[in-house]
């Protein structure tokens, strides 16, 4: 009896919507996941906490300008816990899409929290918002329901690295590379376009150690003292944070000097990192250079400097970590903002047109946004650097490459 | 059916290790139908070790078993049910959580194919469970749970019965019963072998005793001339149960 | 009425129909499927924990190897989905056969090697060294197959196997034989039960419908990767579910579905934080308090409940 | 391979540390402790406190941690373990007891200390006995990489090995040089025995669930330098190693544990350094094969067979 009612009433609240479509919404319903537990936590909560902060800036300022309405209106974000569970993800997409009605689909953090909202948004003709989900599976010619926002895929983004070692290398005398990777599909993909990269250059570079170790590795001790057997001139280690933490604490703890050692996690989850292996151990690590490093030129958006200073204002307990991640959330949010104020209607692929046509044309505090034709994002690509300490003994980076933006010239090999 | 008929259980030279404890050690007996026979001895002489190897519990390390002219040394324990064989415990282990009726259930169910006997309701009646039909195991007392478990075994319709301890923990005049029932279904036509400490209730049932120690048997005989052999004294001297 | 007759009528088609209508009159699909896959998988666990005892700590392995089998189905031979859920099945059962040595052991060391194997699987289909057999850690993207009407309808198909399976052993001698192996082999192998072959069937049917599950998860969701679908939370949560309803029964595991699956949508969502602890609590008071399950509420009472 | 071999088996000395608490409870108990690996993280943020807030060398939380989860452990064990050995399946049950107590332990962590990883400086651990060391192998007072054979080993492995082997030393004192433990490798042994011969099991079990957990939470203060960093999420993993090192020794034998530990350690870091991405299959094949085919553990003599 109850189930027939809500449905005559969902029915007609259909009609109803559909009647009046050309009134304005009295709120813009933005959908999405966050993780507060498990494994995806620690890159979930940065993300949505952004993402926050700038839904309450809006509606402090009485919404957002909706091109489609031509006006000013507030925003409901509509936010689920998935507890990095993807069968529970894959529910409140649903729930999403199918109860909450939302008028703009954000997924969650990461591309294992990402991967069930691709096949749900495509189903129902979503458009899906993707965050950070980088995995190369998700973007096809034959799926127009997706852009990726804030990271580069993982087929593209260690392209500064490989290519610093392929151009600059032989110069400064790396000939053999040590490459070590957790296989997972964000660290995996980045190995095989590493390998990629090496091969297709052509630069008289071998990779003398090549392997995987399983993601939930935190004991490189072992490993470590293989790879030193192979003499490498540059060691590539590519894993998450957890994974960085270990490594590069083990590298220390066992006191062997690598001449070049790149790591992910140093430059992206900078304040963990630096907490977890102290600033000696990420002195000299190459790593990439965050976009909260280098002050991108911004055409729409918070500067970097004023994000931060929100930030630590809404979250001055420091429980989640400013970093990458946060700067993730918040150029999603502002790429939303920035189509919300362009696209003609709340049409999913009006929506998706207006978010293309951002593409090489928005510069953000993540630096310029631009999307490959299959949604995959090419822009914000983030420069290869490497850590030195100031004069306070705290971590600063220097930009490495490309060139045109390097602020420094690599120390190699490592004193 | 006399005792004098072929033997419907032979074993033959049997021996069983435990590591390097000889359990069973060269035991050699036959049964025949109809016929019950009593395994006496002190604590650790095999008799439970031997009733485990017949009814399929550990395999012969040497030796056979031959029942009803098949060798069955090592045969897995449901297989030797669908033969014939069967057992009580000297601890009970109905299943707990069946009823009673449930557990009788699947004895006759999965038990000797093709067999007739009585019924259940007259199994239950007779062994005085008829009360307790529909609730579960564990609701019984020990002598209730020590009566399921010999009409779990009369269910199955074996043709060898092995008593492991059956008259432990029983009153005066529920062993008296249990005696007359055991001597009746003897005259049915089953072999029987009990195992048990009190010699009262040895004499009161058997026809013939095997006293062993050390896994070997020192003496085959009625009970009434065992008494009287000096080596048997011996062994059952500072023995609690000399009779 | 014949008790299996009765337990059908009134508990299985029930439960079944309601089922087929509720896509029509509530949206959320997605979420209708996830109850009827817990639904399946709880009753897996009952078949084995419930009528034989082992507890199957890893039971997920059979969930996992059925959504691969599914996956690899269809991207190497391009088969049919309904096609590649039987064969998601019948890796499940082909795994449990590997996997029948594991029922020598007892108690814990089951349980306990059983995760181990459900790992195990897990990370040999994980990794990159299978990658052009499994994708490894890279997740499969199946495209062509996905349809959640028919994957839904199909879901609701394997539950009615599973309940046909569970009513079965609920009714029969043969269910009553594997009670009587849970409670003590050796006394029910001298009740003439082949208490080996009696527990590898009731093993592989659990691992089949598992498989099957698995598989038609597959279907629906399309995109995944290893950790989905071996995640240890469905083995958790399908064993809490059924020892929170009542083993041995058929509704118990059940009932466990609809109220904790249904505290877990309901309240999981909106009080995130504390969700984990009050589930861990409402655990620990189960066991200490209602060790039979939510059904030995009734049978304490004389009622006899299905 | 010296490399390894070495580095094996001062992890694996570690890792005999991680399972011996589980061996006491499990042996004298028969309860499985699935929160075994959470009271290991406690441990760790014990260490963590020392640090932080004391600016104290991590290694005074070995004690503060055994006394502290010692007197935790009596007193659930009064709380939990009578109720649960009243039920009919208490293994089965005390399986998901710990579980949901696992539950209650993490998310009472993440709600206080939140999700991040935490970790300890490497040179702080046995900082205040870098003195003695130099005295006794020479060098400078500073807490560097230790040398064995020329080869360099992260220091607080060695610390961690040393603490272990002493750990394991002390329990095995215990066992074979005290009343109490006397009693308690009795009711490891033929429990139903020493019921009737009227030992007090409640005693015994209550001071080898204290000691067990106190031994965890002691393992766990070296865990922010043998695993990187922790989080209140770490504590699964470190529960199935535990017992793939438990089942791999024996269950009752300390020794046994240690000999466990080191099989794992030194196979570990063998396919870490030849077949790398294999190395989590590892722990799982050992587990199951060591079942099958040696089920009383490498030294054991006991048999857990259904």
């Amino acid at each position: 009896m109850i189930g027939k009612a809500s449905a005559a009433l969902a029915a007609m609240m259909m009609l109803a919507t559909q009647a009046y479509a050309a009134d304005a919404p009295s709120e813009i319903k933005i959908g999405t996941l966050y993780a507060s537990s498990g494994r995806y936590a620690s890159i979930s909560m940065p993300v949505h906490s952004a993402i926050k902060l700038w839904v309450d800036q809006k509606n402090a300022e009485g919404g957002v300008y909706v091109k489609a309405f031509d006006k000013k209106i507030p925003i409901k974000l509509v936010a689920y816990d998935d507890q990095s569970n993807t069968a529970t993800a894959a529910t409140l997409y649903n729930q999403l899409v199918t109860q909450d009605k939302v008028d703009l689909l954000v997924a969650d953090s990461g591309s294992v929290l990402t991967a069930p909202a691709v096949t749900i948004a495509r189903d129902h003709k979503m458009f899906l918002f993707d965050q950070t989900g980088t995995g190369a599976s998700f973007f096809s010619k034959d799926n127009p329901y997706i852009a990726l926002m804030a990271d580069p895929v993982s087929t593209i983004w260690p392209k500064p690295v490989a290519d610093f070692i392929t151009h600059d290398g032989p110069g400064l005398g790396i000939k053999k590379v040590a490459l070590l990777y957790s296989t997972n599909e964000f660290t995996g993909t980045q190995a095989n376009a590493v390998r990629k990269f090496i091969k297709e250059s052509g630069a008289p570079i071998e990779i003398v150690y090549d392997q995987g170790v399983p993601t939930e590795t935190t004991n490189y001790t072992v490993i470590i003292n293989n790879i030193q057997a192979k003499q490498p001139d540059a060691v590539i280690h590519l894993g998450y944070a957890p994974n960085d933490i270990a490594f590069l604490r083990n590298v220390q703890d066992v006191g062997v000097k690598f001449k070049m050692l790149f790591c992910i996690y140093p430059g992206l989850e900078t304040e963990l990192l630096e907490k977890n292996v102290g600033a000696k151990g990420l002195q000299h690590v190459f790593t990439y250079v965050p976009p909260q490093e280098l002050e991108y030129p911004v055409n729409f958006g918070m500067k970097m400097a004023d994000f931060r200073k929100a930030w630590d204002e809404k979250y001055k307990d420091g429980k989640i970590e400013f970093g990458f991640n946060s700067v993730a959330g918040y150029t999603t949010a502002l790429v939303i903002e920035k189509t919300l104020s362009v696209a003609t209607s709340l049409d999913q692929m009006e929506l998706r047109k207006a978010v293309f046509s951002l593409s090489g044309n928005l510069k953000t505090l993540d630096g310029t946004f631009a999307l490959d034709e299959m949604g995959g994002q090419i822009g914000e690509l983030t420069p290869l650097g490497q850590l030195e300490l100031n004069e306070h003994g705290h971590i600063k980076f220097v930009s490495i490459y490309p060139h045109e933006t390097a602020t420094g010239k690599p120390v190699y090999p490592r004193p | 059916m006399s005792p004098d008929n072929v033997p419907i259980l032979r074993v033959n030279d049997l021996l069983k290790r435990f590591g390097g404890f000889h359990a069973l050690d060269g035991l050699t007996f036959h049964v025949s139908s109809g016929e019950i026979l009593g395994l006496v001895g002190p604590n650790g002489s095999g008799k439970t070790t031997a009733i485990n190897v017949i009814s399929g519990l550990y395999a012969p390390d040497r030796g056979e078993v031959l029942f009803d002219g098949t060798s069955v040394g090592g045969m897995a324990s449901h297989k030797l049910v669908h033969r014939g064989i069967n057992r009580t415990f000297q601890v009970p282990k109905p299943f707990m959580s069946l009823t009673v009726r449930q557990n009788l259930e699947v004895a006759r169910t999965y038990g000797r194919a093709g067999a007739s006997g009585p019924s259940m309701s007259d199994l239950l009646e007779e062994y005085r469970l008829a009360d307790v039909a529909d609730r579960p195991a564990h609701d019984l007392t020990n002598v209730q749970q020590k009566m399921l478990d010999l009409v779990r075994a009369l269910a199955t319709q074996p043709r060898l019965l092995l008593l492991d301890e059956l008259a432990a923990g029983l009153n005066p005049t529920e062993l008296d019963w249990i005696a007359e029932r055991i001597k009746a279904l003897a005259k049915g036509g089953l072999a029987i072998i009990v195992v048990e400490h009190l010699m009262g209730f040895i004499e009161q049932i058997t026809d013939r005793v095997i006293v062993m120690n050390a896994g070997k048997e020192i003496f085959e005989g009625t009970l009434a001339v065992a008494v009287k052999v000096p080596e048997v004294i011996e062994v059952f001297l500072g023995g609690e149960h000399a009779a | 009425m014949p008790d299996t007759l009765r337990h059908y009528l009134f508990i299985a088609v029930p439960l079944l129909v309601v089922l087929a209508v509720l896509p029509s009159v509530y949206n959320n699909h997605l979420l209708l499927f996830n109850f009827v896959i817990f639904f399946i998988l709880a009753q897996g666990v009952n078949i084995i924990y419930g009528f034989t005892g082992y507890l199957p700590f890893g039971y997920v392995g059979f969930f996992g190897a059925g959504a691969y089998g599914f996956a690899l189905m269809v991207m190497h031979l391009n088969s049919p989905a309904p096609v590649a859920v039987l064969a998601g099945g019948l890796v499940a059962v082909v795994l449990g056969l590997i996997l029948t040595p594991l029922l020598r052991l007892a108690g814990a060391y089951f349980s306990i090697a059983n995760l181990a194997a459900a790992l195990a699987v897990l990370h040999l289909i994980a990794n990159p060294a299978l990658e052009s057999i499994t994708k490894g850690p890279y997740g499969v993207a199946l495209n062509g197959t996905f349809n959640p009407t028919w994957a839904y309808a199909g879901a609701v198909l394997i539950l009615a196997l599973t309940l046909g399976i569970v009513v079965y052993l609920k009714n029969s001698s043969f269910g009553l034989a594997l009670q009587a192996v849970r409670e003590d082999s050796f006394s029910a192998s001298m009740s003439g039960v082949n208490v080996v072959k009696m527990r590898t069937i009731a093993w592989l049917a659990s691992a089949l419908v598992a498989g099957l599950a698995g598989g038609v998860f597959a279907w629906y969701v399309s995109v995944f990767y290893p950790d989905n679908v071996f995640s240890a939370d469905f083995s958790i949560f399908a064993i809490v579910f059924a020892l929170f309803g009542g083993v041995a029964t058929i509704c118990g595991p059940l009932i466990g579905v609809i109220i904790l699956y249904g505290i877990y949508n309901l309240i999981g969502f909106t009080t995130p934080q504390y969700f984990q602890l009050i589930y861990g609590l409402l655990i620990m008071g189960l066991v200490l308090f209602l060790p039979a399950g939510l059904v030995s509420l009734a049978t304490r009472r004389g009622w006899n409940v299905p | 391979m010296l490399y390894p071999l070495i580095a094996g088996v001062l992890f694996g000395l570690y890792f005999s540390l991680v399972g011996i608490g589980l061996n006491l409870v499990f042996g004298v108990m028969r309860i499985v402790n699935l929160a075994h690996g959470d009271f290991l993280m406690l441990g760790a943020f014990v260490a963590f406190g020392v640090y932080t807030a004391a600016g104290l060398d991590p290694l005074v939380g070995v004690p503060i941690a055994f006394a502290l989860f010692c007197v935790a452990g009596l007193l659930l064990y009064w709380i939990l373990v009578p109720r649960l050995q009243r039920a009919r399946d208490p293994e089965m049950l005390s399986f998901i007891l710990f579980f949901g107590f696992s539950q209650v332990i993490e998310a009472l962590t993440t709600i206080v200390f939140g999700t991040s990883e935490r970790s300890i400086p490497s040179r702080e651990l046995a900082n205040s006995l870098s003195g003695v060391r130099a005295a006794i192998f020479g060098g400078e007072a500073t807490n560097g990489p230790f040398q064995i054979f020329g080869l360099s080993f992260p220091a607080s492995w060695v610390v961690a090995a040393t603490v272990s082997v002493i750990a394991i030393g002390c329990v095995y004192l215990y066992l074979y040089r005290t009343r109490l433990g006397t009693l308690t490798r009795a009711v490891m042994s033929r429990r139903e025995e020493a019921i009737a011969t009227g030992i007090n099991v409640d005693r015994v079990s209550a001071a080898a669930f204290g000691i067990g957990l106190g031994l965890a939470a002691v393992a766990g203060v070296f865990a922010p330098f043998m695993f990187g960093s922790f989080t209140p999420a770490f504590g699964i993993d470190a529960t199935v190693t535990s017992f793939v090192v438990v089942v791999l020794g024996s269950l009752g034998n300390p020794l046994g544990t240690a000999l466990g530990g080191v099989v794992y350690g030194v196979s570990y870091m063998l396919v870490q350094t030849y077949l790398s991405s294999w190395a989590d299959l590892l722990p799982y094949v050992l587990l199951i094969a060591i079942l099958l085919l040696r089920p009383s553990g490498l030294l054991g003599r006991r048999v857990r067979v259904a």
